[in-house]
């Protein structure tokens, strides 16, 4: 049987799927090991132990300043600003993303000028975004929608672009007006593609919510992972990052699953 | 123009804990109510991105250092006082080694610092000892909160950085600590500064952050139950505990008398320092792009005795509201 | 009424001639096969017709007025593929047209419009023979069940002009003779010209008042680009076939008569072989 | 006619395209007219003047120290570093993820594995990265990598799964073994997806490089950013930011034009 | 040789039960049409014959060996659609399966090797009426020609068992009897048994040796999913059609014969309608 063929059974499908986070933790584990013999103070690797006293530390124990549990303040305060992000990057695609794909006026206002920001870096012009919009929670979930949106939003815009002509044609054939080719053909068959192009875009809004954070802030994931890395405090940064990995794959996993709950017919089209 | 509202900001570093222990127990809110005004206190994490953010003006006051108050607001044409003299660093800053004994055994070595910052200013005076330039290390600019990861790396074997990456390098097995700010006592200046102009049409802004930080300094640094709380929430403020704190306030000269932060500012010993950072910062291009002189910028200081162009006075220091704290007269 | 006037109309795709000088007067209620060989224009001239693109030169008048520039509810269409819409079930495809025709905003219907629009829908959708499939998504059906989806859709709206791009080519012949019945109920019934594509030229005399045959006199290959096809043969079916009314081939018992695939069988070659 | 038709003459089209750039100069030199007027040192938007210094400055005049045109230079460092990360990203994402999209095996083994780690933010574990790879080009470039190599393995692997079925079978139906299925059918298909998600991908490979200049250099696009940052030398950053996303626009424009030129026929697909 | 031994065998998709219960002996070089309502499963048996799809009961014997579980060589495919590579152009195509079976490391052929088999790809093309077109790309073709290349790109490989799944629905019929020819040449000149699904009963009975109906007997809606296709009719061709022998539908001038077409419109109803 060639091995583009080959069927794996359940027990050998696991048994792979798993192999490699065992590896990874047990390359840890060594390494750890290694470098605190070395020098048992050492912070770069630290022990499973050392990081779950931390674990117990930020998540567990309320901080003797505030009286709030951390990690769980740290985590309601990033996600705040990652759904504010989230949320207007992804409606800005959606109306500007089908506006491009669909008028030819507005794609040649917007389109041109869309590709020029995606392309912008969006880090080298933080000053100039912290002075126009201050810096409370308006620059930082700025900062995400600057990140993420252009890339979305041309995402979209492609999306629509690429539906058959043929089938804006047969809306138009069924007395469509251009809003009604937008409301009833154009959006819902983009929507799939909105959740899949925000599933792309978590890592990236992830990246930006945490260079935010590490500029001003008093609370966020991100702010607590600069503040303690001056230690070198990897018994807390590792935590933050597998946490941070685990919201992010949950937000994925969520997502996939909302648009096959939301659009059945968007999971058998794959493939056809 | 007069106004009610003002906005501060400030950076996590040792000697500026006070102004978030401040803001969080209400020290701020209480003095900003005694003079009728309204003052916002906004903590960065980055410190560059506090003082861009002063210069570009979305902010009356900011914790500065005595250098970069020069080369960026005064530099960037903002008038600029001198509010507090709040620290000098006596330790907070330092050279490291790997494999090496004294400051000379730098040469020829590439040297991790932050670029054009205290850290380059404290390698210029570290090389000046011994009768070295600059030319003979290669300097590589790297982030700050990095210092300590990067020391580990096996490329890197010289290093100048500050506080709290201080206190964690000298702890790696390898490191040799060769040069430090306690040897240029008083020369790295940690500050409150103000707009001038703000400040001016304001005087109550001044007195009432006169009076936020002497009361806070004051608190955190008596030996009592209370102190020693204050220094334990500045230190879980800055990611770490009360004692990494305290070893932290050990390398740093801090005011908490306002007599003494009177003296030290009005003392001539701050001339010199002030030339020689005006000549380094100029040597590095600083002062401003078309600056033909370390004179291009004038400084006055306490006495009205002024560095640099007359016409051009950007850096003010001024013992006005440190002497109303000696005085009790806030 | 519903007559296309063609007149010298040419398109051309960059340096490619498609279509050479066509012209041709389709009179109302005609019901026209177009035949011709795999790639020579057909679809093109559907499109054209359709107002989905523009002649080159030439003109299209429908009812003696330019045709619009752009396609609209007066010309329906089933085209040979994307013809229905992957995110609506059956039943939401046959009833987008109506729907968004009498909802100029949120393109939906509610209350008793919904349901008497439903109980049409169901109605056309048992005609074509997709009862029991309301339900489904066109990713669901067969290409053949997706094409007769996209008849049901495009008659919903009663067009005066029906374009059809072989539209029974993947049927299998029981369906496609209860299609065929259907396609000539609602032309009779309805004020419709019928415009087919078909490679099936018992299709075309089955339902056809005329045969048009669209041929490239000029094959070689360095020719083909240079010139482009033209109307070969045009044949008027005979007897004639009227709208609302019938030919001997419309009487159901003569349907299978032997004299009509004579017919058939003798014409290829004078339509398409060259 | 309807919006969606609309068919613009080439005039229109080009102001059209143009209005939105010539909006945001305007704009700009209003900003920057006003704050000068306020702080003739105002640094934030400096005028175009001071802009043109600052270019001539840096581009065309030798710098004082080493004799350089620091532009050039920097450029110079920084693309060889982006062209490795690029590079090296592209050759991953062809092996692997052509191998997890077509080898059910490997599908199980590295599917879930390389979802996980592209939900890892990378600049969190920036210390790690140092010990293992040094502060030097490597570590550098191992950010760029780490930072698109698994996103765009995911979209190879994808879009190797998304070919029909019926291809694979089809070429097993011609007498390929699972190799040539791989080199004659699927690599061709997916080389011009694979240059599509790269054009993807420049954005977030010069944001890693920024801030992987950041962190440690002497030299590059990033590193000028950043220590200019520390006095605000917004006449300096704005013509960087230019600059790079001039580049980063060509390269994008460029690897279009590569993909149409090198596989004519994914160009005719579009659409169909 | 070519036999296929179909045994009691059932496909079920989840709950829905496609095939049910289906045995046949498909005896070797036969060419069996399999006609069928749009949707009862002949595209599913024609996967289950390739290996590319698993049986979920019963047995396929080919030449009394299991069928191997996954595609071959041995057995040749046209399907619906996706059928050619549209990264290679129409002589890429057709060469594509002699250059993988002759070089197992890069799949190309160099020298005299090329040239030799670039010569049968050019004959193969101009065979499916194709020449002209080597350097095409197949989205510059229309349906009916990339079928045709389909068709052209299995036969090279000149597989043992050949299915063809609606292979010439979209060609035109002058174009349709030239492939008819093809189809009949290389199957008597080649020991090949062929399967083809098709709507279209003249072509079932110009060249097939059997005509095998699936059909579900339950149709209401609520039985759809619980119960299969099943083989209704089975028709062997009188006279008996012989691989490299020949019938009197072989005759050419007996091809356009009214009396086949009698015969094939009779049959219909008994084969198609419920
Ligand atoms: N958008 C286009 N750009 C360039 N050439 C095109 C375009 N559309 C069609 N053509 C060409 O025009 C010719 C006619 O194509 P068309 O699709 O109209 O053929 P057809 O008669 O419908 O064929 P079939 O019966 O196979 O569907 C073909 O040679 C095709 O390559
Ligand atoms: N992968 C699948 N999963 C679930 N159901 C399937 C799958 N493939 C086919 N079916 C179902 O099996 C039935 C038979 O499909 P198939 O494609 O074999 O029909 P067909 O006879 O080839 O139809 P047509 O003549 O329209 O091509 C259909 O009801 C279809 O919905
Ligand atoms: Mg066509
Ligand atoms: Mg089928």
């Amino acid at each position: 049987m060639r091995l583009i063929n080959q069927r794996l059974s359940p027990p050998a499908l696991l048994a792979l799927k798993l192999a490699p986070f065992v590896l990874l933790i047990v390359a840890y584990l060594a390494g750890s090991a290694a470098r605190l013999t070395d020098n048992p103070a050492d912070k770069l690797l630290p022990a499973l132990s050392s990081m779950a006293t931390a674990i117990d530390l930020m998540a567990f124990t309320p901080d003797r300043r505030t009286g709030e549990y951390l990690l769980w303040t740290d985590t309601a305060a990033s996600l705040q600003r990652l759904g504010a992000g989230l949320g207007i990057s992804t409606a800005l695609a959606l109306v500007l993303g089908i506006a491009i794909g669909i008028f030819p006026a507005i794609r040649a206002l917007l389109g041109p000028f869309v590709g020029f920001v995606a392309m912008v870096p969006p880090l080298a012009l933080l000053p100039v975004l912290f002075i126009m919009l201050g810096l409370g929670e308006i620059s930082k979930i700025a900062l995400i929608v600057i990140g993420i949106a252009p890339i979305m939003i041309r995402d979209m815009a492609q999306r629509v672009l690429d539906l058959p002509r043929e089938q804006i044609v047969k809306a138009e054939t069924l007395s469509a007006n251009s809003w009604l080719v937008v409301w009833r053909v154009v959006l819902p068959q983009v929507l799939p593609r909105l959740i899949v192009s925000l599933r792309l875009q978590l890592g990236a809004a992830f990246l930006f919510l945490i260079a935010a954070e590490a500029i001003s802030s008093d609370s966020g994931l991100g702010y607590r992972i600069f503040l303690v890395r001056r230690y070198l405090s990897m018994d807390i940064i590792f935590p933050y990052v597998a946490w941070i990995t685990f919201l992010a794959a949950m937000a994925d996993y969520g997502l996939d699953r909302l648009r096959r709950w939301l659009f059945p017919w968007s999971e058998m089209e794959v493939g056809k | 123009q007069e106004k009610t509202e003002f906005n501060v900001a400030w950076s996590i570093y040792v000697g500026w804990m006070p102004w978030g222990y401040a803001e969080d127990t209400g020290i701020v809110d209480r003095w900003a109510d005694q003079y009728g005004i309204t003052i916002n206190v906004t903590q960065f994490n980055d410190y560059v991105e506090s003082i861009n953010q002063y210069t570009a003006g979305a902010y009356d006051a900011v914790t500065v250092t005595n250098m970069d108050a020069l080369s960026i607001p005064a530099a960037g044409g903002v008038d600029t006082t001198a509010v507090i003299v709040g620290d000098f660093s006596a330790g907070n800053d330092a050279v490291f080694l790997k494999g090496g004994e004294s400051i000379a055994d730098i040469v020829g070595r590439p040297v991790n610092l932050v670029e054009f910052s205290v850290s380059h200013y404290l390698l210029a005076r570290a090389l000046d000892s011994v009768g070295l330039s600059e030319r003979d290390v290669n300097v590589i600019n790297t982030a700050d909160p990095d210092m300590v990861g990067a020391f580990q790396t096996a490329d890197v074997t010289a290093m100048v950085t500050w506080n709290p990456m201080v206190a964690e390098i000298a702890m790696l097995p390898d490191a040799v600590q060769v040069f430090d700010s306690s040897m240029i006592p008083g020369e790295i200046i940690d500050l409150m500064v103000a707009n001038t102009e703000v400040l001016d049409a304001n005087p109550d802004f001044g007195r009432a952050l006169a009076g936020i930080w002497y009361e806070t300094v004051t608190l955190m640094t008596s030996d009592t139950p209370e102190g020693a709380e204050a220094r334990a929430a500045m230190g879980a403020a800055s990611g770490t505990d009360q004692a990494g704190f305290e070893a932290q306030m050990a390398a740093t000269e801090l005011f908490a008398d306002p007599a003494a932060a009177v003296a030290f500012t009005a003392s001539a010993d701050l001339a010199d320092t002030m030339n020689l950072v005006r000549a380094f910062l100029f040597d590095k291009g600083l002062l401003t792009p078309t600056a033909t002189s370390d004179n291009a910028i004038g400084i006055e200081l306490p006495g009205g005795t002024v560095l640099g162009d007359a016409d051009n006075i950007k850096l003010r220091f001024t013992t006005d509201y440190m002497q109303m704290a000696a005085d009790g007269a806030l | 009424m519903t007559a296309l006037t063609i007149t010298n109309l040419w398109k051309e795709y960059g340096d490619q001639i498609v279509l050479e000088n066509i012209s041709i007067d389709i009179a109302p209620r005609s019901f026209v096969a177009l035949v011709g060989a795999s790639g020579c224009g057909k679809t093109t001239l559907l499109r054209l017709l359709l107002g989905q693109e523009q002649p080159t030169r030439g003109t299209i008048l429908l009812d003696d007025a330019p045709l619009p520039t752009e396609p609209g509810p007066d010309r329906g269409v089933v085209y040979q593929r994307y013809s229905v819409f992957p995110h609506l079930t059956v039943l939401g495809n046959v009833m987008l047209g109506p729907e968004m025709a009498g909802s100029r905003v949120w393109g939906r219907l509610t209350g008793a419009r919904k349901s008497a629009l439903q109980d049409r829908a169901r109605a056309m959708i048992a005609d074509v023979g997709l009862a029991g499939a309301e339900g489904k998504y066109p990713a669901q059906l067969s290409g053949g069940m997706q094409q007769r989806l996209a008849l049901a859709q495009a008659l919903m709206m009663q067009p005066r002009v029906l374009l059809l791009d072989e539209p029974f080519g993947a049927l299998d012949p029981g369906i496609r003779a209860d299609i065929h019945a259907l396609m000539q109920r609602l032309w009779h019934a309805l004020p419709m010209t019928v415009v087919m594509v078909t490679h099936d030229l018992r299709e075309a005399f089955t339902l056809g008042t005329r045969i048009v045959a669209l041929e490239r006199t000029r094959i070689r290959p360095e020719e083909i680009a240079r010139y482009g096809a033209q109307i070969g043969k045009d044949i008027a079916i005979w007897p004639p076939r009227v709208a609302g009314g019938g030919t001997i081939y419309d009487n159901p018992a003569l349907r299978d008569d032997p004299a009509l695939d004579t017919l058939i069988a003798g014409r290829p070659d004078s339509i398409e072989r060259h």
